[in-house]
């Protein structure tokens, strides 16, 4: 299990190439990938490639979709930000913000309507907690008391902005979960195994019908917002600060500690890399979309005519 | 046949659907144990109970959020958003996830749900619960659009909406709740897509929607007695998809179109049928194709403000003579 | 100074006829109405006849416009929801629910930026708490530290859902200030001296560049939601209890007890109730909207031309 | 002249209008300290300060309603909605409460205010971030709608918007950012509502927006090397107001028409112009009017997929071909 969660991490890390990545927030979808059961729901953001990834959908396809062929996981038709991988129960990666909050609110009514056992997870921003879908989902779920579980991962930036300038309390989620008569949950995004924890307990709560859970994880991206910016307005001893804190290295230490060897991490480490390449390699040779894709699909007849 | 109002027409249809399929849903503000501000969905919440039923805090992103999830994931949900100017708050769901997620998924996704929503003008609301927007979800790719005219349209079309696979919006026209209607009784559906026409003639064809098919009949009519004009009306139902079968057929036969539709004059439904058929059709054309609008300015409350703005049969009346003459 | 207080009372007891009235919480108009100055501005909601009556705007002009005629306010071009006095600072009544929020913050912020004492002052109810305009307003009014006062006058239902049912804390205004790092303020609205001091007490800080309030008035609709509804879905023994609080007579009450004499009162009484009928005289004579006026004033040079 | 990009452009004429003017303000996501994610607003806090240029939270609905109430009470705001699409969030905001408040107070209300946003395809940034809504807009009584395709009128659009004391919605194409033009130096002001005719022909009149005016002068000049089609082509400018005086006049000389919208197909401005010309010039058209726009679908993020999608100059020389045969 350790080795499957370092494995995971480190998968996560080997992501190259494009767009709204969450280097330095790995740890918060490998805990909580490893917590999820299979029928669980995944509703993430275009920061949403580690949350798709450990929910077991290919890197290849991953990597097709962000470089839009025909490997690709919406064989280039959705892009970067929009990740969905119905059979891994990954029901989208949203690029508007807060948007995806009630709608994933919707997979959890569904799973309580149904009666299973499932729960919906949903991942988002820092910057996300200031839109008004967020403030809705949030009193919806409470009052239906849908088996959902939203994850703040406060990256401290909206997209340059820091988010304390824009937002009226410290900790944008924590801080309002008694607006909507929960408890607040403040963790360390970048320690994996609390995250695991912590996605436990929600998830059990969640399933056994107690109703939500509103979890803010603190992290921090490495890089800038996305592919476009070097994120230059942050100080540089807050960089530094977090990049000390990396999980990756953070946790690859515990597992020596706790006794893993450094050959095994290291066999793992270029195992994931060799899968890592041998991806890259695959979705790069992949033949492109094919064109009458573009028409395909819109509607639930595989078509999209608008007329007769 | 049952003597329906349209109001009771869409409980109807609803009913017929949530009897047969127990994965239909219904979530909106007050309409479970109000029965819906427009008492369009009386008697629901007490046959199919408030686990299918549910009353929702004022929130329409939430709403739509909720049948959006719900229908990815097996249900097949039915929203209302009370009167359709609220699309405005939560237009994001509509048509930036709800449209767009079949497709940008390559079909992963389906979004079997129902949007229904009191629509349009006469009820002196004022500029802000008047509107016609059936045009806005016209514009945007991946939304199914019905507005039908008559009860029994409203039972079939709804039911059609339930069953159908893909996301549809549901205007109801508020004008037109205490209409009545003869409504077969059994299972009735009408399919999504098909225009009707209501009326053959030889000399002009109106095409109207909702609540201005009343006004282009009674148009019609005034033609045929007044002036001795010969109108064919077809009433769309659907504006997606479309009918321009039916549409381009009659045209075809009359050589002359008028349009008359509730929305603001820029870009309604019917300029893209006027653009349709003028591409299309012109060289059948025997004269200009002519638009009859609610002028492109928000709607007054005042009764006599209101009732000028929105087309009536004297104005379609008006236009139809200075195209045939 | 009493005397105009009761003044304020009774006059909004007398509005007849139409649409989202707001017969029992009048108390929470007349002693905002008193505690603001000339130059705040009131942004209100359909339920905003007593608001824009306490300004000063004239019982015929808002008769006028609830019967959309010429002498209306807006000459029938708007209807009871929409109620604005431009020089009376009446900024607006507003028909979706919870946009006023935010529009009322950027009178606010004007006015900070202009660097007037001028306070906005916004009043919605209990069922705006939970859509998400009501949330971006909040916190957005509180990180820009405007001078605004958010007036929650909780009547305990929406339209015809009892709050309760769709709310997922107990008091929905008071209990989510926190949220946005605000005092929670949750007072009596059917006492007219509590509202008036609370009032005082929140424009003194916001002129004061202390920032934004949030204030949760308890009170109650004595009637339905509006012309359509009896009212039906409300158990009886809760109406009863709260007709027995009705301002009005309560604070006739109290009056008495301090010592205004009954004749005085009656006095007022009487001259309100003749003005009431005057002025629904004068505007049930009023002549219709000029047919002109339908296609003036969409844009600033007085017309609603859209081409050349 | 100074050769300026289109993104300088935007930036150039908010700065000449701030000098001028202290009670024109700036706010929206990251435009102060970052200028923008587009880097359309560089300098401008820098020059005007923070009490002037300000970071907003992701609230684009306090956003527009805080340059509405400021607008009500004094000042000229401009807003910025990064992408068009997120209109969608804030709808009511714009088509609701800016659009109607001076109609619906009979004039006490004046809103003089700009919401610029990046607006259009392009990028590859899928359905959610690439949308041309444009039409959106023009469907709403009430607000004006500016879409400029050169650095020189985006300079003096932005400063006509600024100065009107109408909302303004203010479109940007994301795909012409990085083009560069000339741009006068001192002050420059381009009025609102005037459609500019670029080229000069003979045998069809194209009319074009924002991104599609290159496409179509580049079509045009194919159309004239290759075929010896000699094109009209007018660049719109402003959907509203709309300069239909230039429209009319080109197409009653050419006698044919194409419109060249980005928008998808369904009740787009390209259905409106069809539809009063068709109305309009019916007698003097040689042959139906030809729209060409994205199909009713939405964008796709993969480069073959999206170039396939947006009309392109290939696609217009082809509908003119087929028309002027
Ligand atoms: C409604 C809306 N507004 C603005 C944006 C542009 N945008 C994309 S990401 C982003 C920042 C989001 O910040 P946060 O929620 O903290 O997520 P992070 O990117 O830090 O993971 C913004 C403003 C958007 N996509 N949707
Ligand atoms: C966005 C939106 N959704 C729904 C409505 C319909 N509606 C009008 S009033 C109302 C109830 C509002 O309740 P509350 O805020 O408590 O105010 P009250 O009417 O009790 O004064 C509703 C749902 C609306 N006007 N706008
Ligand atoms: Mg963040
Ligand atoms: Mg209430």
């Amino acid at each position: 299990m350790l080795e499957k969660r370092a494995y995971d991490l480190f998968m996560q890390n080997m992501i190259k190439g494009t767009s709204h990545l969450a280097l330095g927030q790995e740890a918060i979808a490998a805990g909580f990938g490893l917590a999820m059961q299979t029928g669980d729901y995944t509703f993430c953001t275009y920061r949403g490639h580690n949350h798709t990834l450990v929910r077991g959908v290919s890197m290849t396809e991953i990597l097709g979709e962000l470089m839009g062929n025909a490997s690709g996981l919406m064989r280039g038709k959705g892009g970067s930000m929009h990740l969905t991988s119905v059979k891994h129960n990954v029901m989208g990666s949203y690029a508007i913000i807060g948007a995806h909050l009630t709608i994933a609110n919707g997979a959890a009514w569904s799973a309580q309507y149904r009666g299973t056992d499932q729960v919906a997870v949903c991942f988002f921003g820092d910057g996300t907690t200031n839109i008004g879908a967020f403030h809705e989902a949030l009193n919806f779920a409470v009052i239906w008391k849908l088996p959902i579980v939203f994850v703040c991962e406060n990256n401290l930036y909206m997209e340059y902005t820091s988010i304390y300038d824009v937002t009226a309390v410290e900790h944008p989620a924590a801080d309002r979960a008694s607006a909507y008569g929960l408890e607040p949950v403040l963790i360390d995004g970048n320690d994996v195994d609390v995250v695991y924890r912590t996605a436990m307990r929600a998830l059990d709560l969640a399933r056994k019908g107690g109703g939500p859970s509103l979890i803010e994880a603190q992290t921090y991206r490495h890089g800038g917002h996305s592919r476009a910016d070097p994120g230059k307005y942050r100080p540089d001893e807050e960089v530094q600060a977090w990049l000390a804190k990396d999980p990756i290295p953070s946790y690859r230490q515990r597992l020596l500690q706790l006794g893993i060897g450094e050959s095994e991490i290291k066999k793992i480490e270029d195992e994931t890399k060799a899968q890592v390449d041998a991806a890259t390699e695959t979705a790069r040779n992949a033949p492109p979309t094919p064109l009458e894709l573009a028409e395909k699909d819109l509607w639930a007849d595989g078509g999209s005519a608008w007329r007769n | 046949m049952a003597q329906l109002t349209y109001r009771e027409a869409v409980a109807a249809g609803m009913q017929q659907e949530m009897r047969r399929d127990p994965n239909v849903v219904f979530l909106g503000e007050d309409v479970a144990a109000a029965g819906g501000v427009f008492k369009t969905t009386v008697g629901l919440l007490e046959e199919f109970g408030p686990k299918r039923v549910r009353d929702t805090p004022i929130s329409e992103q939430a709403i739509l959020g909720a049948a959006m999830g719900a229908a990815m994931t097996g249900l097949r949900p039915i929203a209302e958003i009370m009167f359709s100017d609220f699309f405005a708050v939560c237009w994001d769901i509509v048509a930036n996830e709800i449209a767009k997620t079949r497709y940008m998924t390559d079909g992963q996704v389906t979004l079997p749900l129902v949007i229904k929503s009191g629509n349009g003008a006469g009820a002196r609301f004022g500029a802000q619960h008047s509107q016609a927007v059936e045009n806005w979800a016209m514009a945007v790719p991946g939304l199914k659009v019905v507005a039908p005219a008559f009860p029994a349209d409203v039972k079939g079309l709804m039911a059609a909406a339930i069953r159908d696979n893909d996301p549809v919006l549901f205007f109801e026209s508020k004008s037109l709740y205490a209409v009545k209607g003869e409504v077969p009784e059994g299972e009735h559906i009408v399919p999504l897509g098909k225009a009707n026409v209501i009326r053959q003639g030889t000399d002009v064809t109106i095409v109207a929607l909702a609540l201005m098919v009343p006004r282009a009949l009674k148009a019609a009519d005034m033609l045929k007695e007044q002036h001795g004009i010969n109108a064919t009306v077809i009433d769309l139902r659907s504006l997606v998809p479309l009918d321009t079968q039916t549409i381009l057929t009659e045209v075809a036969k009359t050589g002359r179109l008028v349009t008359v539709e509730e929305n603001p004059r820029l870009c309604g439904w019917g300029a893209e049928i006027s653009s349709i058929v003028s591409e299309e059709l012109f060289w059948d054309l025997d004269g200009p194709i002519v638009r009859v609008t609610t002028p492109h300015i928000p709607l007054s409350a005042a009764n006599n403000l209101e009732d000028m703005q929105l087309p009536n049969p004297e104005r379609i009346v008006a236009s139809v003579r200075q195209l045939c003459d």
